[in-house]
């Protein structure tokens, strides 16, 4: 139903260079492009660590836009919907280095997390020390709680690049750094939801069946599939219902203050996600948490994908005080 | 005349012939990652293949391993995911089995199979039976070994390679998925064939293929 | 091609209303509903000149997310693509009194102009002083370059909302402030392209071809057609010509500094946009005009239109000065 | 019996036949609107009748002068928009016409409707030729006027008003739009009708109607 067969492209294959050239070239005050890494224009004060992230193209504000003061100092973008290899990854380690040690956050997908471990492995060959990963993950969909290290990553992993990168910013250690990134994934939850599906720009595969027009839940960030939803749902039996899910899974204490993201996977309105929102609020409010942050917007998009995210973070002091601090990337400010 | 051992150019053409095989069945394989993955299996094989070709056409002689070893790198670098990373990872070690040895014979080829696998099993930590390019490269590896047991010279070796990856590649269609982004939505991927392990076939094949047109030619 | 018939809503004739109670639950630090207006969370200074405007929904971000420090006063949402009738956009001038008069723009739709002109004349009729109304157009595709008064508005009405918004925060006078938003509306140009069409929510009608697959230019923000393109122009091609169209008509002399917006009609990648702006800096590098400020992203969108506009604004010191001032909305902050 | 005035009753029943005309073609007029519009013509007008209805039927009596009023005020506040302005500017204006006039005559209900059409085209800036309400509207009141001239009572009047709007919609099919958002898009209007002239066709036929059914039943 809604699948879009034509793309505003040059040419397909070339599209991720050119997305980079464009991107950097509107924010040249925030970041460049250093061959293939995108990095700050600023670089971070010496002696602090530094935040790298590899990760699939295709998700953009993701994390071209993340790079930056409070954020991430380097991205390593891959092909659409692929890890870039461990020779990128390494560079995007160096370039990242400022004498505090390197965190590689790795969102968990297959892929990913063999190219990064690659990546370290060949770090510590040659002899570029301090370097720590840490695999993220937070989608209630992909595995029972109790194998959650097997889930994988979802637009609440946002949590964790946002408080991480004010920890770094303010001088924090590695280990505090791993061990706040860590501290934040476990307090993480996600879940998402879809109509339709999206084409790889490349292959021009639909990942679904483009005739579909049931909601489907649990959908991957590269449009991989879940389970189907009665036609009926509207959007705040939908909201009600992931939202239930999120807290069942993560079992907020009474009294929990959570952060809220609501996250675009491409093509929702506004107006949509703010219904979603709404419908969120009240599940939230029927079950005693209290709503302390919200975000709405595009964080992780699947391409053009019609479908969202809903991400819980417990926080505490600590963490709300990092979430709060200044950030300046090109796609998130605050 | 039967080939005995493998120099530089006959690896390369092995390169080169694989990067033709998969490229003719790109669609397929996409197609096939797109039941359950992301639909980029066919692009990223093609990719890394064709750079492959590339690297090696430019590259100054080193020999089978050198070869691999390029090969390895292509994938490393062009295309990452799951099976970049895989597919690198098994050439590359490959590649450090065959090195040193000027004209690899089919029992050193054999043991670099082997290796390879052994690299793609460490660091994708599945098993034959995840419904992954293990299950095509594992049997594959077991085929290739009884035939050089059984006497057989590098084309005798690679044919039954290649029917055995491809039996097995033809077997994961049966197997819920156990590895891979096809794992979140077990169902969908029932009755289709995993995609790696698909492209573990196409290549035996076409190395097969090479082998055999390499002894008609001699 | 890219058409979705399903939507998440839970009922489409309340998707308005449930909208502005989500984002203003989602944003309750800067804006609050106030009966059916979007007011700010923290009204103006007595005495600063309020500002208004009165538009359909369906275009979100705008307006809902441009009320806030440095921006708009009140926001008088009406439904979907509609403007809102005259009471209500009389009631949004009302809120907006602090004394100081009350400028009311007016995207040039003729629907919009004609509910704003009986709004201020009901205003006057109530004797309330010093409303002004400036009508704003951009939209070359519209009327030629000698009727530019029968122009539509488009996205690079932003550039007004800016700095005029930045000008009333300041203090400037009501006359000031409608010379400005006349000043820098003659200084913008837009034009727009689209691929496929959208669907009314509430009538279903697709406006336009869903199975046209070809790009056309010139729609408008409601999805009106514009004229098609060929099948095979890419992203440069159909830069390089929206950009001459647009330097065509503006005549900026030489050295002209100009503010760049790249507008999102909904749905396009991030990955488009950035490869379109690209393209857009290299026909304006070639026309040796200077990029001084961009912005990339969902202004005025049109529901999940697959569509994107440019707006070029030459600006001089005055108008760059206070298009840096700082601004706090729920959908635009710097 | 020819009826020769119109009470508060009548006219209450007129708008709600109005709506009820108007909601059977919902569709179909949203569907005219999108071919050069944004698609929600239909359903404005459809919205704006019901409300009306709605405000209609909890109302104190105030004549048919009250009725029109409340009506141009639905649609003011319902709807907004092109034809939301215009509607609404159209009833306030007929009810400006009509105010103090306990039981007005044909003779005062042709003079609202030439009062609601000036006001339409002070406000719109249109002209009747532009494709536009007024091509239906202006016919209407014309044809309405050369009825009650010739001596016509309330339901001959309105059949002549409804048989000048239908064929001045028809007519609109021909033209170029001048007017309205369908200017921006000339050549796609040709050879579809306006929509708010169809909806005036639509309304004053119901009208019509209801006088006829009025006279019959008296
Ligand atoms: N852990 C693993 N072990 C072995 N093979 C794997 C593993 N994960 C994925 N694969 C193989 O990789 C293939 C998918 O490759 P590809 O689509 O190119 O990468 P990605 O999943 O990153 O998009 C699968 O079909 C499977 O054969
Ligand atoms: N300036 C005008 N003068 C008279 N009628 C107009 C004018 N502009 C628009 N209209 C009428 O309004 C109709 C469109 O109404 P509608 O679709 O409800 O409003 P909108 O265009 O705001 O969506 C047109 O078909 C036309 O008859
Ligand atoms: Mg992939
Ligand atoms: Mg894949
Ligand atoms: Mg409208
Ligand atoms: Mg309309």
């Amino acid at each position: 139903m809604s699948i879009r067969t034509r793309r505003f492209f040059n040419q397909p294959r070339r599209a991720v260079q050119e997305m980079l050239e464009g991107y950097a070239a509107a924010h040249a005050d925030i970041i460049r492009l250093s061959g293939a890494l995108v990095v700050r224009a600023v670089p971070k004060p010496e002696g602090r660590v530094g935040l790298v992230i590899g990760n699939g193209s295709g998700h953009e504000p993701a994390m071209i836009g993340w790079v930056g003061e409070g954020l991430l100092d380097v991205n390593v973008p891959g092909p659409i919907f692929s890890s870039p290899g461990p020779g990128g990854i390494l560079e995007g380690i160096a370039a990242a280095d400022r004498g505090g040690g390197v965190l590689l956050l790795v969102s968990s997908h297959t892929g990913d997390i063999m190219n990064a471990s690659l990546a370290v492995a060949e770090a510590e060959d040659e002899g570029i020390d301090g370097v720590e990963m840490v695999v993220l993950y937070d989608d209630v969909a992909s595995a029972p709680k109790d194998r959650s290290t097997e889930r994988r990553g979802g637009a609440g992993l946002f949590f964790v690049w946002k408080i991480v990168g004010a920890l770094a910013e303010r001088g924090g250690a590695l280990p505090a750094c791993a061990e706040m990134a860590r501290r934040v994934r476990d307090n993480t939850r996600s879940l998402s939801a879809a109509l339709g599906t999206v084409a790889h720009p490349i292959s021009g595969q639909p990942l679904g069946d483009p005739e579909d027009t049931s909601v489907s839940v649990g959908m991957g960030v590269h449009g991989e599939p879940g389970t189907r939803l009665g036609e009926e749902a509207g959007a705040d039996d939908i909201s009600e219902m992931m939202i239930g899910r999120l807290v069942d899974d993560a079992e907020p204490g009474p009294g929990a203050r959570v952060g809220l993201l609501l996250n675009n996977a491409g093509s929702l309105t506004l107006m949509e996600l703010s219904i979603l929102y709404r419908g969120a609020r009240a599940a939230l409010a029927d079950r005693g948490i209290e709503v302390v942050r919200s975000w709405i917007g595009p964080y992780a998009t699947t391409l053009d994908q019609a479908g969202f995210a809903f991400a819980l973070c417990s926080m505490d002091d600590e963490m709300l005080d990092l979430y709060d601090a200044p950030a300046r990337g090109a796609g998130f400010t605050m | 005349m039967a080939v005995t051992s493998m120099d530089r150019s006959l690896a390369a053409r092995m390169i080169v012939s694989a990067s033709r095989r998969v490229a003719e069945h790109q669609d397929e394989l996409s197609r096939l990652d797109a039941v359950a993955g992301d639909g980029d299996h066919g692009v990223n094989m093609a990719e890394a293949l064709a750079e492959a070709g590339r690297r090696i056409g430019g590259q100054d002689d080193r020999g089978a391993a050198g070869v691999f070893r390029t090969t390895g790198g292509a994938f490393h670098e062009t295309v990452g995911g799951a099976a970049g990373a895989l597919f690198g990872a098994f050439f590359g070690a490959a590649a450090g089995r065959l090195s040193g040895i000027a004209e690899p014979d089919a029992s050193d080829f054999v043991a670099a199979l082997g290796k390879g696998t052994a690299r793609v099993m460490r660091l994708g930590r599945a098993e034959p039976g995840h419904k992954t390019m293990l299950d095509a490269l594992a049997p594959a590896v077991e085929g290739a070994g009884a035939a050089l047991e059984a006497g057989e010279a590098l084309a005798g070796v690679m044919s039954a390679a290649a029917r055995a990856a491809r039996r097995g590649a033809v077997s994961t269609a049966g197997m819920p998925p156990k590895a891979g982004r096809a794992r979140y939505a077990p169902d969908r991927s029932l009755g289709y064939q995993d995609p790696g392990a698909t492209t573990v076939a196409l290549i035996f094949e076409a190395w097969a293929d090479e082998m055999n047109r390499e002894e008609a030619d001699r």
